[in-house]
């Protein structure tokens, strides 16, 4: 997949609640293909304080209108200052960078989606990609409150969806690895998205279970092309290019104590 | 179309741009964005005479205007180097070069001697200034006798253009540049980054896995641009500069200090067309101030 | 309402915000701004044993995060100062530092020796690092002899909190921080600007009218943080931060480094109320963080 | 005149031509009471390449209003950022700084007020003050082109106003110093403000006329407030800063070769 760098059209920006916003993007030309789990790096203009690109998952393409949209998570400046994007504005994108989660492997394998936070955002992408392509996709999405579980109606057009608050205000109370759902897994492969100790249970879970395991992983990134050897890795094959090898790895290929 | 040649002790580029290393990987990572043909060349990764795994990560942290890493010169080795990534860039249509680093002086010599065997690197960037391993060349960079001692060993040894690349972290870095011409470089580079740390207040830990790191971004330009402008009027070899070079605007600076080339290296990170996006911009400044040549510009600083 | 009070050598400061010598005047021209009872004290301009000119404008140009400036210590001389200024100064209700220059080390000496004199000046920060004046005392900052001769010069006539700034123009500069240990300092504070230097290009000419000056502001902060880092494990007396602090953050990042106090340069400039503001936030994120005492934090970076 | 921060509100921003921009501010509580010729310096905020506040010119108070109008010419990116703001944005000022022209000294007296490009800025609250006083303020304007002559209606209204064009597309054609207004003078005193060689030219002139001349320099600044010295001017009491001595100066008080 040839890497483009796009001066990309804000269609529309909208807070879906006070800490996430849904940027959607498109371009005169077609964009260029994604897999889902890759990310783009986003030039953020007009920030005194904000320096590098800022990468940001892919996290739905919708083709049929040439949008590409993004999730974000208001932090600091940087996703502060993509939060004040207006349609028509321009945003400089890098894309598409890294690999994805894998590609369908078994027609019907059932897939089991693990969402955290933000986390949930290429997992849209990839659900429409393993439903389009003859698999089935099962959601387990957590977050703090009900609020911040943003973008359901999207999530159930390509699968079933379980949910988790640790408020209790929707879904199942606790974190994710507190859902029935994980009580009695009939999945095939198992793909997670999410903050740090989150993915470590979940990844532990699919170990002890001995389900294939896809995360992606969000170490801090300078350039998103394998130049700047920042956002190492340590496998076991020794430190790797998260933006490069990554942004998703197998555990086996981790040396996270699980 | 100005004249934008210019002539590194014998290194010919065909326009003053070069990526600075660490910056640009091997090139090969930036193919799908920009055309080689139109830089003066690449300088690839510190190679180092073994493989090294670099520094844990954390390796970066944000500043203002810049950047902290301490990668830690994390390459295959020189072997791996000339068996599988020199033949995969050495008919790039740039000069290819690379950064030779090392942590004793036999090393540093060993590791050149292995690239002046290949063909198609017509020229090395010694760093003598890594800050961000504590057997980075730092030690050497840092005195005059150090940075004399390596470059006379790889002297020895190479017999190519001989470019040492100096650190900026020492108190006269004229002292250094006559010392490493002394020794026999042909051309230095500088700067390489500044030390600095960053602390991460919530976690009260280093921003760092190792602590401090090298600044490097628009934030160190003014103290690049003084250091370019010392050696120039300390030595007679010609000198690169580098350091926060964002646009053409950046990179003149650096000519009129007293430069003869320059590198672009963080700048890469925010657009990877950056060299190119310079290369052309600095020939359309000189078209706009009816400069036929770079030269003309070179050094008009006093 | 944490515990915000620190010692510097007997130096009671009531918080631990000072304002950065040449940035706050004497203090007077931000009465209308600020309340100098919220400030730990003020450091008022480099003073030197006679009249000081200063450079020619300009004097100043903006840089990414970052200015440099070349001032070069205009002044009226301390007998002006004595006479005329701190009549003025002596009854506000914070503690008022003087900031001593000199290109001698007699001048350093008869200078700190008057000021001795002034009954409400409990200490002086003696200024070895400027480095934008050709007798700015650079010359001395950046040896540890010539650093340790002028410490010990003054150290004999002057019998108060005797801190002394220093640059981090030098190769090592824990090395210069133990020399002046040694030779009798009762502080450092650090770091004075960065030598560097920015060009006109339209105009092919230095934007300063000396060609370099001193860099100051964000841009240099991480290489501040890593200067006091270094010192602060280096050196027995306590360790006065600066560098490119803006906000209470900035501020905590030096505490955490091993400064006991810090110092608001160029933040001055860009808010006015900005030491004020820093030290209100200090306490409040010792507040927010439970930390009864700033005690708590300062040097827990190992 | 107490200095103050403040954070004042857009009341509007308006384009008088490609280059220059109208921007009236006002806040809640009145506005300190300014003298024509003092400045502000405007924080500009989101713009990643300034990072010192920008001295501008008091151009006009209303205080009926309780607005402060400052007149921008774009020419770098602090500039351009304020030609962004919106009706509603807030901008923070420190405000009143330096000194202005001097008083009206004698009853009738007539003032002649020159100015070139955007120096043009201090004149209005000049000649307002001028005429209200009991002065009589004559203008004599120039700039490049037509476009460039702005405001007029405003300067009409408070004294007869000459004008220059460099392109003759309105006035006169050339620089001030061509306008024959200057060949029969009558005036008691000249105040200009403008580029430096069009000041030097005028103060030439005073000089050779013996009539007293007040100058507004523009040397760049850092604080504002006499605190840096950076923004020095030599005169013959030596160097002074021309934030807190200054900005006007009268020329007999400069070492300006004249
Ligand atoms: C491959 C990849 C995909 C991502 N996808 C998304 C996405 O789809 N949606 C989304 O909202 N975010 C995503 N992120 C995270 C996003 O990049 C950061 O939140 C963003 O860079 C923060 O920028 P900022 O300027 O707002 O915050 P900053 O001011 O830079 O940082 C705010 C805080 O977040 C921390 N932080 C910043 N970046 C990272 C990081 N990469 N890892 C850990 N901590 C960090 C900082 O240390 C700081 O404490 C992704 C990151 C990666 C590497
Ligand atoms: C007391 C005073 C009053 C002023 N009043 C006005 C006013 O009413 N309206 C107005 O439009 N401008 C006024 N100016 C000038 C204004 O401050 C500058 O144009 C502005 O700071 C430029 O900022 P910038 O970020 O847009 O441009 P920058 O990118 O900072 O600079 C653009 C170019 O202008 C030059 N420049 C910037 N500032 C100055 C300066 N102070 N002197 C000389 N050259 C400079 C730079 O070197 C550069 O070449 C005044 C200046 C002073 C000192
Ligand atoms: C991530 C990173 C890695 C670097 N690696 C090297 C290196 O291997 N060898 C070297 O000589 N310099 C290295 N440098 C220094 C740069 O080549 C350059 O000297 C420095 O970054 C200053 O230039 P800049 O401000 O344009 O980036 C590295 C810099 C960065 C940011
Ligand atoms: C305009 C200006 C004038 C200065 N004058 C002095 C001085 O007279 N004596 C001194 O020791 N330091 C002087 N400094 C250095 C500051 O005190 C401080 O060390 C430096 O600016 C770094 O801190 P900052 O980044 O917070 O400004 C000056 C700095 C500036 C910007
Ligand atoms: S971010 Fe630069 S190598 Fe991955
Ligand atoms: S601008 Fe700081 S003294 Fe005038």
């Amino acid at each position: 997949m040839t890497k483009q760098l796009r001066d990309l059209t804000v269609v529309s920006n909208t807070a879906l609640n006070e800490r996430l916003i849904l940027l959607r993007l498109t371009d005169h030309t077609p964009l260029p293909r994604c897999t889902a789990g890759q990310f783009v790096q986003v030039r953020i203009d007009g920030s005194p304080s904000t320096f590098l690109r800022r990468p940001i998952s892919i996290h739905f393409v919708d083709e049929t209108n040439n949008e590409l949209w993004l999730l974000v998570q208001l932090v600091g400046d940087g996703t502060r200052r993509l939060g004040q994007l207006k349609t028509g504005d321009r945003l400089n994108v890098l894309l598409p960078l890294g690999n994805g989660f894998s590609p369908v492997q078994n027609p019907g394998e059932r897939v089991l989606l693990v969402g955290g936070g933000v986390g949930i955002a290429p997992l849209l992408e990839y659900g429409k990609y393993l439903k389009e392509n003859g698999a089935t996709p099962i959601f387990l999405l957590g977050a703090r409150t009900r609020d911040d579980l943003v973008q359901m109606e999207w999530f159930k057009q390509f699968g079933q969806l379980h949910l988790t608050t640790e408020d209790g205000t929707t879904g199942v109370q606790g974190f994710v690895t507190n859902h029935p759902v994980l009580s009695e897994p009939e999945f095939d492969r198992i793909a997670v998205c999410g903050p740090k100790p989150m993915m470590l249970a979940v990844a532990r879970f699919a170990h002890q279970h001995n389900f294939p395991c896809e995360v992606s992983l969000e170490n801090m990134m300078a350039c998103g092309l394998g130049a700047c050897l920042c956002c190492v890795e340590k496998t076991v094959r020794g430190n790797v290019c998260v933006c490069t090898e990554g942004p998703v790895f197998n555990i086996n290929q981790l040396t996270w104590q699980i | 179309m100005a004249n934008l040649s210019v002539n590194i002790a014998g290194l010919q580029l065909r326009n003053p741009v070069l990526t600075a290393s660490g910056t640009f990987g091997y090139g090969l990572e930036f193919a799908d964005l920009i055309n080689p043909a139109e830089l003066g060349g690449i300088i690839v990764k510190g190679t180092t005479l073994h493989p090294r795994e670099g520094n844990d990560y954390p390796r970066m942290a944000e500043t203002p205007s810049g950047m902290l890493n301490c990668v830690g010169l994390q390459n295959k080795g020189v072997e791996y180097f000339c068996q599988h990534i020199y033949p995969e860039i050495k008919d790039l249509d740039t000069r290819v070069l690379v950064n030779v680093s090392g942590s004793t002086i036999e090393d540093y010599a060993e590791c050149a001697a292995r690239i002046n065997a290949l063909d198609n690197i017509p020229a090395i960037e010694l760093n003598i200034s890594c800050p961000n391993v504590r057997q980075g060349g730092m030690a050497f960079g840092v005195t005059t006798d150090g940075a004399a001692s390596v470059v006379s060993a790889v002297r020895k040894v190479y017999d190519k253009t001989l470019i040492v690349k100096l650190s900026p972290n020492v108190t006269s870095i004229a002292d250094i540049a006559l010392a490493v011409q002394d020794a026999g470089a042909d051309a230095v580079s500088l700067i390489n980054t500044l030390m600095g740390m960053a602390i991460d207040i919530e976690h009260r830990r280093p921003r760092l896995s190792i602590r401090t790191g090298g600044l490097s971004g628009p934030a160190i330009r003014p103290v690049a641009v003084r250091c370019v402008w010392q050696v120039a009027h300390a030595v007679q070899i010609p000198v690169i500069g580098l350091g926060g070079i964002m646009t053409a605007e950046d990179a003149i600076e650096f000519f009129m200090a007293g430069a003869t080339a320059i590198e672009v290296g963080t700048a890469n990170f925010i657009d990877p067309t950056a060299s190119v996006r310079i290369a052309h911009g600095i020939d359309e400044w000189l078209d706009n101030h009816h400069c036929p040549s770079l030269h003309d510009i070179i050094g008009c600083i006093d």
